[in-house]
């Protein structure tokens, strides 16, 4: 697989550095710690700190979620690499504004392991820190673990929940309560028609058929759940949005936001053809789509596929989500 | 050993890890999300570095091991980071203030490395991770006799683990996503566990040659 | 090559089903005429119309670019056609606002007959039309013939200065001036690793080695000016760079604007890259970087490759690009 | 020919030209956009649907091109849209206020469908493009002779054309941009014109063989 890379090995660092000189009006990495990225706008005194995070792959996560009524910060891990304590120690620090710092990360043991140190040492220094973990992937594990799941691209709801919370003043605790609800509504489910490559070798993460798809794939280039004959898109869509109205059970009535995102290299017109059949089953079971986000917004690198996620909105969470931000990956006016 | 000496066990360790480095990126790309080896490698080569500085400016044993947790961790984050950070700070308080480590005591090692693993990490046996790897290694090396022989009983408990994890089904960590279909792999961090030990018995061997001239 | 898409036939028609769902809070198809798109904030009395439009494959152009401060219609063909003069006359009569309209799309034969076709007639029904073909494509055609040149992604550029010499109230023939000012000042050229691949027979549309990048190729999955070996993300990011600062002559102190762009399937973290490289390259040069983008604005479908477009700014070309829009594809506060 | 026959003409162009899809698209991916299949063989299917229902109207053969240049258009777009508008919009002129087609005015449709794309398209010969086979075809169909003899010379003279344009290289259309390189390719325009000249020549073949019973 082709890329457009230089050494292998500085491709993170070298993504980032053009990141920050793309988005240099919005966020700067801190002076000590390039792998800490904080927003040009903020903190405020009195407000809760955001602090995000997680492996390097990702873009435009985590960066493009930092920035006014978003994240305050963002860590970044080496490839697929939940980012070390440091880092995230340095933001925690930079965007404490006396009303304590929350974490939002996917669930995955790095992350969960990296965050909780720097949460201690965090707290040690008089930091107020509360964590919630993203559990928002359906395929990746059965309701009964739901705190099992992996957090994926159902985040981009998530980050933007808290960013407003945060920024209308909300307390640490509020904060955290409406941020875990955010979560607990939160549905995604991805499929792959191709692995993405990996940037040493150039060659995919795993094989798939010319006639297979991957159903529940991550956002970290593993195989899915389960392997199936390649479907057409309204199929797929079906796929998706079946298991995840399962789980969220939605009242006629009941309003949602719709995510269909690109896993890296799945162009524009796939995933509008995706979104039109995710609006017209909507539509057709009386749920009303608040808003739709389409595009490349939570990458797995080159992976060709898609995610869906669904926010099960009530009127507060509708009210955050409206909220206006500024960020490089996300501006509502 | 002197903390020079530990530095050179090290750098074996870092170079059967990057020796490998593809090889177990492609056992995590199967079940996992292919950087296993990346980290490892980069990892121990931040040790390597951040430990050679450290002895030539004179650090005792346990302040070693203390520096080459921080400079795994620093360089790596991931789930190795926190897992392998905690194994080198756990030797590094179990040799607190020594300036040398009897070859004795190097099975200790592996018993601080699976000690600090399992306090961070809480994997059980059979849960398809590196546990499987250090848990029987260093119960393995427990059993008296000649270092030499404890170090090779517990390389060949280290490979039996890892080849146990093949039909295990991953309970925790990345690969736990999968279910069913990690049944057949090898766990990479399991891998990588069975190289690093097998460093530690090279190394050993190549400092025990050198001794007797 | 493995697309989500259902019968291809329907492929164009869907995916704009799609975009008119997500985005319907910005643009909506006129009731007669499903391929001409309106923004819902417009048109204003006395204020020029502006119609953008071409083939479809482009997403998130053309409807991406249509909304306050941007674009007032667009017209839509079939897949990389021209749209015939239908939509782009009904368009016309859409959105004019007793000023005037102006016409831009890219130099491609069909686009230059079936909007010249379509200006005839809303000139004899009293509707005066100007019409900028864009010509960034500075591969296309060597600088004696510079007329012969495509339109490319430069004209996100172009889009955005003439949507906001109109939002300025500007009579037509300023805007025309300042457009035609915009597009003489814009410089892009593209390269693609591997072709983009057509929708029936979900194959390359042409053949590329595993070794081979195809530099100077359009938004059509057509073929570039030249074959040579792959290179790195630096050396690729040069040999764009190069041919347009040649042409461009910027002096030290001069200001540009930056567009690197994914002909479809090339994901974020390479095109950071890339921009890294173009934005240091310029520092070494003196030349100040106004404002730079980086994604998917203007595709070739599925293609992999980059598009490289500067802008050569001027006091009131600078001006006019930061001038606030609001559409699917570009939002600035 | 009545109106309908006429239907039945553009029925046979139709067909040759949806058989022929795959391939004009692979023609013109080699130096363009490869869309150019799908514009021929959807711009004749519209004009079908378009001539036919215009027929049960009763229309005369005038405002069938009329009818069949509007649909083309409508329904295509692109380079090819315009031209073939004109093409079929000149004819209409030609054969204007007609209730038949005379067989021995086939071969001026020809010219008509020449000299529509000509003034459209501006192409000069040489310039690699469909003309390169219609102004060909138009001045070997306006030789005096039975009208099969000129259809026949007509379509030899589309196919040397065609063949001829393979060794130009392109100066106008989205072929020029390709340079030297679009050297070696036959022009999908140039292909497509030789088919729809075929497609005449077979449904006038057709037409005579049930007119003699
Ligand atoms: N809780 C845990 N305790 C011990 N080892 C674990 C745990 N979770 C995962 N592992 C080990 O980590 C390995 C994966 O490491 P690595 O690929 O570097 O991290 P990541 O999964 O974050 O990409 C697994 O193969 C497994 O052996
Ligand atoms: N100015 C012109 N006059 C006549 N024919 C032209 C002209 N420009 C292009 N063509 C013809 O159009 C063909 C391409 O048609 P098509 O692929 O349908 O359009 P597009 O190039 O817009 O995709 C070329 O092969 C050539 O024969
Ligand atoms: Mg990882
Ligand atoms: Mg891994
Ligand atoms: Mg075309
Ligand atoms: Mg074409």
């Amino acid at each position: 697989v082709k890329k457009l890379i230089n050494a292998p090995q500085d491709a993170v660092d070298e993504a980032l550095r053009g990141a920050l000189l793309a988005h240099e009006d919005l966020i700067a990495a801190l002076p000590d710690s390039p792998r800490a990225i904080r927003a040009l706008d903020g903190p405020r005194p009195g407000k809760v700190g955001l602090v995000i995070g997680g492996g390097a792959g990702h873009e435009p996560g985590f960066w493009g979620y930092v920035g006014r009524g978003l994240a305050d910060a963002a860590a970044v891990g080496n490839l697929f690499a939940s980012p070390p304590p440091g880092p995230i120690l340095a933001a925690t620090q930079a965007v404490q504004g006396g009303a304590g710092v929350l974490y939002i990360y996917g669930n995955f043991s790095g992350d969960v392991m990296n965050f909780d140190m720097a949460a201690e040492i965090a707290n040690a220094e008089g930091i107020p820190v509360r964590s919630v973990v993203t559990t928002d992937d359906i395929a990746s594990s059965p309701i009964e673990s739901r705190a099992a799941r992996r957090g994926v691209a159902g985040n981009v709801f998530i980050f933007k929940i808290a960013g407003a919370a945060a920024d209308r003043m909300m307390p640490l605790e509020a904060c955290e309560a409406v941020v875990r609800r955010a979560n607990a509504r939160t549905y995604t489910m991805g499929l792959a028609l191709e692995p993405g490559s990996l940037l040493e070798t150039r060659r995919p993460s795993f094989d798939l058929g010319p006639h297979d798809m991957e159903l529940g794939v991550g956002v970290h280039g593993e195989p899915g759940v389960v392997r199936q004959k390649l479907a057409s898109a309204d199929e797929s869509a079906d796929l998706l949005l079946d298991r995840i109205l399962t789980e969220m059970a939605p009242q006629e009535g009941d309003r949602v936001a719709v995510l269909v995102n690109s896993l890296g290299s799945t162009p524009a017109m796939e995933l509008y053809i995706i979104l039109r059949r995710v609006r017209q089953r909507l539509k057709a079971r009386g749920i009303i789509v608040h808003k739709s986000l389409v595009g490349p917004y939570y990458t797995s690198l080159d992976m060709a596929g898609v995610s869906l996620s669904l926010l099960h909105l009530d009127a507060e969470l509708a009210t955050l989500l409206d909220a206006p931000c500024r960020s490089a990956a996300l501006t509502l006016p | 050993m002197d903390s020079h000496q530990i530095v050179d066990l090290f750098r074996v360790i870092a170079r059967r890890l990057a020796e490998a480095r593809a090889e177990l990126g492609a056992l995590d790309g199967a079940i996992g999300d292919a950087d296993h080896g990346n980290s490892m490698a980069d990892g121990f080569a931040a040790v390597v570095r951040a430990s050679a500085e450290a002895a030539t400016r004179g650090s005792d044993v346990g302040d070693l091991f203390v520096v080459a947790g921080r400079s795994f961790l620093n360089a790596v984050g991931a789930t190795t980071g926190p897992l392998y950070a905690s194994a080198l700070l756990r030797a590094g308080q179990r040799f607190a203030g020594q300036k040398t480590l009897a070859i004795a005591d190097l099975p200790d090692l592996l018993a601080a490395f699976a000690a600090g693993i399992s306090d961070r990490g809480k994997a059980r046996p059979g849960d398809k991770t590196m546990m499987d790897v250090w848990g029987p290694a260093a119960r393995a090396a427990e059993q008296p006799g000649p270092p030499r022989d404890r170090m090779a009983r517990a390389l060949r408990a280290a490979e039996d683990g890892r080849d146990a994890t093949r039909t295990m089904v991953a309970s925790v960590g990345r690969a736990a996503r999968l279910g069913e279909r990690s049944l057949g792999h090898v766990d990479p961090g399991a891998a990588s566990a069975v190289i690093v030990i097998a460093a530690l018995q090279e190394g050993l061997a190549h400092h025990l040659a050198q001794d007797r001239p």
